[in-house]
C-alpha cells in the first residue's frame, strides 16, 4: 500500500516514470530526425505501469516483455545508455545492436526480452515462474500483455498452464486501447480482460494504470500470492498510449484531439507528482532535481549512442549457437 | 507508354477488381481496413502498410478487421474457403507463421488429399517477406520454403509490379490454397501495369534476362540483385541468364532445366537461409536432372546461417548483394575440370 | 423442446443414437481382430450427445468435427458403409481410403471433417459461419471438441473470432473427463469449461450429455440464437466414454470398475429408450425393429468394407491439387 | 555380448540417467506421466507410446503432465530454459509443430542471437516422427526439414538404440535448443547399448557401411532401408557406402564430401516430402563443394510430393522402400556421359 511506500521509494518511482518518458520522448524526436531505424513503439502515457509493477521486483525476478518494451527494460533495471545504444543498432547496445528497439533482453536483470510477436512472452513467463518454483526461491515472474496480445491463443493457453501448474506468475494486460489501429473495444470480445480470469481459475483485477499507487497496490497483491505458491492472477490497467502505434503512424483512426486531451488529462508522471507532493511530503524540488538528472542521463545516453561504433562484420556470424 | 505503378498498387489494383468481379471474394486480417471499434476514421490504415486502403469504402463488410489471433482469423479463411467464399487472408508478416501453421500445412493443404479428392480450399494467404527494413528477427525472414515444401500448397513470389497483379488474381481465380510472399523492400518499385486484369500462369519462370554463359535463378526481391550483377558482369563479357521463378511450387522445372542445358552453369540466388531453402532444391533439380549439362559446381548466393540481425551494418551483410553474386559468378565461370 | 418432437424425430433419434453405438462396438470388435489398422477413438457413451445436435441440423449447416469423430458424422447424415470402409483403408471409403478414421469428412452433407489436431475445427467452423453470413442464407455451424481440446489456444482464438464477428456458430465441448489418459478436472483449471464463454461474450449452458432431451433443448436454443444472428453460443455436455482413449488404451488411469458403472448407470441410449416409451408413447417393439435394421446395417457395411478393393497405385499421387 | 535393448528403452534409460545426474533436468508433455487428475493409477501411460514410463516413481514432480496446449507448454520449456533448468519437453508428435512453432523458432532458436550472445536456452524437444504406422496425414509426417532451416536450432535424428540414447544424452547436456526426432517405427527396434552414460557428440556422421562404388546418405528409419537395398546391391556387385547422418544441423559435411569424393556417386534418401528437404539439401552441398568428384548425376529418394495417406496400400508405396533405393542406385550406377 502507499502507507508502505518509503519516500526513497516514492523518488525512486518518480525517476524511473520520469526516465521512460525522457527516454520514449527523445527516442520519438531522434527517429523523426532519421537517427534510429526500424519500427520503434513507445511506452510514453504508461509508465505508472512498469513502474508500479517493477517496485515490486528484484533481479533474480523475472519479466517476459513485448514490441512496447522500453519502459518494462527501464522498469526492470536494465542500463539507459546500453538501451539507447541499442536502439541505434550499435554495437555497445544491450544486444550488440542485433536485436534493436523490439528485441532488448538483460538476462542478468531479469529482463526476459522485448517480443516481436504477440502473445510471445506470456508461455515463456510461465516457464520463468516453473523455473523458480522448482528451484524453491520464491522468485516470481510477470509477463506484459497489450489489449490486443489478450486475444492470442498463446496467451491464453499460458494462462490456464499457469492455473494447472500453479505457477507463480502474474499476467498484466496493459489495455491502452487499440491493438495497432484496431480499438480494444472491437477485438476483445468481453467487457473487460479481467472477466477472462475466471475462465482460467485466477483471480482477476483491473486498476487504473495512469494511478501509480494503484497498480502498485495491485501489483503488491498479485505478486504476494505468486510468492506465497498460491498461484497466478490477472491485472488488467487500463491506460493511454501518447505515441502512435509505431513511430511513423498518422493515427487517423483516433478521434481528433484524443491525444492532445490524453496528456492533459491522463498524464501518470503529472498525478503522480501532484499526489507525492499534496500526500506524501515530497518536495518539488526533489522532484525538479531529479528531472534534470534524467535529462541529462538521456542526453548522454543518446550521445553515446550516436557516438558508437556499428557492429563488425564478424558479429554478423557469431551468436548463433554457443560455440559461434 | 503503358502506365505506371507500384507493386504496392499493384496488389491493390487486383484486389479491387478480384472483389467487384466477383462478390465471393472477401478479405480479413489484422487492420487490413483499420480502426474498427475506434472513433477515428474506418480505413485508417488499410493494411499495416497501406496496401488494402481504400478497399473498405467500395466494399464494406467484405473486408474485415480481425483480432490478433492468426490461428483462429487464418483457420476461419481456410473454412469458409471450404464453404463457398474465396477469402484472402492477410498474414501480416510471413515471420508469423508460427502462430497459425497448423490451419495452413494441416489443414488448407491437406483437406483435398484426405477427404479424397472432394474438397477445393480457394484461399489465399497474402504475407510480407524479406530484410531490408532493419525490423530485426522476426520481422525479416523469407519464410517461403517451409510452405515450398507443403504437398497441397502453392507458392507464389513475385518480383515486380505486372507479376504482382497477373499473379495475385491467378492465385484469387485458383481453386488450391496459395500463399502469397510480397517482399516489403518491393512496395515502392514502380513498373508497368496494364489497367485491365489479367492473369498469369502459376509455373511459369520469366526469363527476366537472356544470356548465355551462365544460368542465374532468382526469385523476389533477389531477381533485382541477380539483374543488377548480370548487368555488371556483361561489361565483362559474362552474359548471365536470369530466370525469374515467380513461383517455387509448382515449379517451372522444364525453364530451369533447358536454360541450363544451353549455359552448362548454374548459380542459385535466395534470400531464405541457405539450409533446405529454395536455393538447396533448384541445385539438386539440377544436379539430378542436368548433370551431363553441367561443365561447373553450383554456386548459391543466400543469407547466412544466422537470424537476420538489427542493425543496418549487418543487415546489410545479410541479404544476397549483388556483389556476392557476382563473385559467385565469377568464381563459376573460372571453373574448369 | 421435447414437446416439438414428433414420433418420427424421436424414432429418428433413436435409430441415431443406435447406429453409432454398434458401428463403434463393431469397430471395436475387428479393430481387436487386427482387420483395422491406425489411430482410431470411439464415440460410444456420447451418442446422444452427436444426436442431439444433429436434429437441428440440415444438410447445408456445417460441422466441424475431431478425432472422435464418427458419431459426429453418423449424426451429420454420413452413409455408414463409406465410413465403414474408409475406416477399413478401402478405395470405397467416403475418402477413397486416404483419410482413415480421423479424417472422415463429406462436404456434401456438411460434414467438414474430422480432425487429428486437436483445436483444428473452431478455426474452420467460425470460417464457415462466416461463409453463412455473408451469404445470409440463415445456415449455421457447429463445432464439436473435447475436455482436452477446450485448452487449446485455436478454440480460445475461434470463440472470440466468433464472438466479434457475431458470427452463427456454436462451440459444443464434449466433456468426457478425460483427454487422452489426462483427467479434465485438472487440465482445465476452472471448474466448468462453460465458465469460460463469458470471457468471449457469448452464453454458456452446461447439458447432461447423457440425456438426449436436455441436449436437444439446449442446443434448440444456441441454434435459434445463431440462426437469428444473435451470434455463437458455448454448451458444455458432461459425458462419458466407454472405450478407452483409443484401441489399444489399457485404460488404466481410471478407477477399476469404472467404465463398468458408466455403462449401466450412464447409458443414454438406456436412458433415452426408458423415457420414450415411457413419456413419449413409443412401443418397445419399434425400437426393437431399429435394433434389427441397424444391426443388419452395420453387418453389410462391414461386409462392404472387407470386400472392397484397396485403393490403387494412381492413387497415391491424385488428389493433391485440383489439377493432379 | 553386449546388453541389447530397444530404441525405446534406450530414450528411457537417457532420460533417467539425466535426470539421476542433473536435477535441473525437468520433463514435460501431454500425457508424460499420464493420469494426472484422474482416479486410476499414476504414470499410467508415460507417454502416448510409454517412452517415459517409470520416470514419475522415480522423480515426482520434475515430470510434469500437461494441458493440451503446445505454444503454453512448448514455450514455458523455452522460459525455463533461459532461466536455469533443462527441460526435456514432448511435442508428441512433430505433425503438431504447428500449433506451436512460434515458441520453437521465433523464440527459442533466436535468443542467443538477438540477445547478443548473452542467452542460453539448454531446451529438448523430443518428438516422433515419420509414417509406418497408418496414422494418416497428420500424424505420420517428417518435418524436420523446417527445423533444420532455421538458424540456431540443433536437429538430431538417430536410426538406432545406441545413437539415440548417445544422443540424447548429448542434447539435455547441449546448451543450444535441439529438436530431437523420434521415428516411431524405430521404437520397437533392438540394438547394443552400453548401460553406462555416454554421449554422441553432434554433427559426426556415422559411416554405416562402407563401400566403395556409391555414397548413399540417409537419416533416421531410412538408414535401415538403405543398409538392406545395400546388401542386396552387393549381391549384385555394387558396393555402396551408407552414411547415417544423425544430426541434420549440425551437418557433417566432411564425411559426405569425403565419401563422395571416393565413390563419385551419390544417392540421397530421405522419408521427408521432396521439395526443400534434407534430400535437396545434401545433392546441393555435393553439387556444390565436390562437383569434380561426381560421376554421375545425384539421385534423391523421397516420399512423393503428396500428404501421407491413411491407406496401408498407399502408405506403403508412399515410404521410399529398399527397392526404390536398389532402382536409384542402380540408374545411377548405369550412368555414363
Ligand atoms: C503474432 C503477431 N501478430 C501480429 C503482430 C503485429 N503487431 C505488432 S504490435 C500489434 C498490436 C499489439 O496490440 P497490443 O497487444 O494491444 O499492444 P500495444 O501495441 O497496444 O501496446 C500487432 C498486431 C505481431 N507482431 N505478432
Ligand atoms: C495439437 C494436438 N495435440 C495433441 C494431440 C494428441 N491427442 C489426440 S486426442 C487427444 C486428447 C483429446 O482430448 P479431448 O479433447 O478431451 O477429446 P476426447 O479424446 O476426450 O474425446 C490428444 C492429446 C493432437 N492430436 N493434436
Ligand atoms: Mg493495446
Ligand atoms: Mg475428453
Amino acid at each position: 500500500m502507499p502507507d508502505a511506500l518509503t519516500v526513497e521509494d516514492l523518488l525512486d518511482a518518480y525517476r524511473t516514470m520520469k526516465t521512460i518518458r525522457e527516454f520514449e520522448d527523445r527516442v520519438h524526436v531522434e527517429f523523426a530526425k532519421g537517427g534510429i531505424p526500424g519500427f520503434v513503439h513507445l511506452y510514453a502515457g504508461e509508465e505508472a505501469s512498469a513502474t508500479g509493477v517493477g517496485m515490486h521486483l528484484s533481479k533474480e525476478d523475472k519479466l517476459a516483455s513485448n514490441h512496447r518494451g522500453h519502459g518494462h527494460c527501464i522498469a526492470k533495471g536494465v542500463e539507459v545508455k546500453g538501451m539507447m545504444a541499442e536502439i541505434y543498432g550499435k554495437a555497445t547496445g544491450t544486444c550488440k545492436g542485433k536485436g534493436g528497439s523490439m528485441h532488448i533482453a538483460d538476462l542478468d536483470t531479469g529482463m526476459m526480452g522485448a517480443n516481436g510477436i504477440v502473445g510471445g512472452g506470456p508461455p515463456l513467463a510461465c516457464g520463468a515462474a516453473l523455473a523458480a518454483k522448482m528451484k524453491k526461491n520464491g522468485k516470481i515472474a510477470v509477463v506484459f500483455c497489450g489489449d490486443g496480445a489478450s486475444n492470442q491463443g498463446t496467451t491464453f493457453e499460458a494462462m490456464n498452464l499457469a492455473s494447472v501448474w500453479k505457477l507463480p506468475v502474474v499476467f498484466v494486460f496493459e489495455n491502452n486501447g487499440y491493438g495497432e489501429a484496431t480499438g480494444s473495444s472491437y477485438s476483445v470480445s468481453c467487457g473487460d480482460i479481467a472477466d477472462r480470469a475466471k475462465g482460467f481459475g485466477m483471480p482477476g483485477r483491473i486498476a487504473d494504470g495512469h494511478d501509480f499507487f494503484e497498480v502498485y497496490e495491485a501489483f503488491g497483491e498479485a505478486s504476494e500470492r505468486a510468492r506465497k505458491g498460491e498461484g497466478p492472477s490477472l491485472l488488467e490497467h487500463k491506460l493511454d498510449r501518447f505515441y502512435g502505434h509505431f513511430e511513423g503512424d498518422n493515427q487517423n483512426y483516433r478521434a481528433e484531439g484524443e491525444v492532445q486531451k490524453l496528456r492533459e488529462e491522463t498524464c501518470c508522471i503529472k498525478r503522480f507528482a501532484a499526489t507525492a507532493v499534496s500526500e506524501h511530503g515530497i518536495n518539488q524540488s526533489q522532484l525538479e532535481a531529479i528531472d534534470s538528472e534524467v535529462g541529462e542521463l538521456i542526453d548522454e545516453a543518446v550521445k553515446f549512442a550516436e557516438s558508437s561504433p556499428d557492429p563488425s562484420e564478424s558479429d554478423l556470424t557469431t551468436d548463433v549457437y554457443i560455440n559461434y | 507508354m503503358a502506365r505506371k505503378i507500384t507493386f504496392q498498387q499493384a496488389i491493390n489494383e487486383a484486389l479491387d477488381q478480384e472483389m467487384a468481379r466477383d462478390e465471393d471474394v472477401v478479405i480479413m486480417g489484422e487492420d487490413v481496413v483499420g480502426g474498427a471499434g475506434t472513433e477515428g476514421e474506418m480505413d485508417a490504415w488499410g493494411g499495416v502498410l497501406g496496401v488494402t486502403k481504400g478497399l473498405w469504402g467500395k466494399y464494406g463488410d467484405r473486408i474485415m478487421d480481425t483480432p490478433i489471433s492468426e490461428s483462429g482469423f487464418v483457420g476461419a479463411a481456410v473454412g469458409a474457403a471450404t464453404a463457398g467464399l474465396r477469402p484472402v487472408c492477410e498474414l501480416m508478416f510471413i515471420d508469423f507463421m508460427g502462430v497459425c501453421f497448423d490451419q495452413i500445412y494441416n489443414q488448407a493443404a491437406k483437406f483435398r488429399y484426405m477427404f479424397g479428392g472432394k474438397a477445393e480450399t480457394p484461399v489465399v494467404i497474402r504475407t510480407m517477406v524479406g530484410a531490408g527494413f532493419r525490423a530485426a528477427a522476426q520481422h525479416s525472414q523469407c519464410l517461403y520454403p517451409m510452405f515450398t515444401a507443403v504437398p497441397g500448397l502453392k507458392v507464389v513470389i513475385p518480383s515486380n509490379p505486372y507479376d504482382a497483379k497477373g499473379l495475385l488474381i491467378q492465385a484469387i481465380r485458383d481453386n488450391d490454397p496459395v500463399i502469397f510472399c510480397e517482399h516489403k523492400v518491393l512496395y515502392t518499385v514502380e513498373g508497368e501495369v496494364p489497367e485491365d486484369s489479367y492473369t498469369i500462369p502459376f509455373g511459369e519462370a520469366d526469363i527476366a534476362r537472356e544470356g548465355e554463359d551462365i544460368t542465374v535463378v532468382a526469385l523476389g526481391r533477389m531477381v533485382h540483385q541477380a539483374l543488377e550483377a548480370a548487368n555488371t558482369l556483361s561489361s565483362g563479357g559474362i552474359s548471365c541468364e536470369v530466370v525469374d521463378l515467380r513461383t517455387t511450387s509448382p515449379l517451372d522445372e522444364e525453364t530451369i532445366l533447358e536454360s541450363v542445358e544451353n549455359t552448362g552453369r548454374l548459380v542459385v540466388v535466395d534470400e531464405a537461409n541457405p539450409r533446405c531453402s529454395i536455393a538447396t532444391d533448384i541445385s539438386a533439380l539440377v544436379a539430378k536432372k542436368a548433370f551431363e549439362h553441367l561443365n561447373a559446381p553450383i554456386e548459391m548466393v543466400t543469407a547466412p546461417h544466422t537470424p537476420v540481425p538489427f542493425s543496418g551494418a549487418l543487415e546489410d551483410m545479410y541479404i544476397p548483394s549483388p556483389d556476392s553474386i557476382v563473385s559467385a559468378v565469377k568464381s563459376v565461370m573460372d571453373f574448369s575440370q
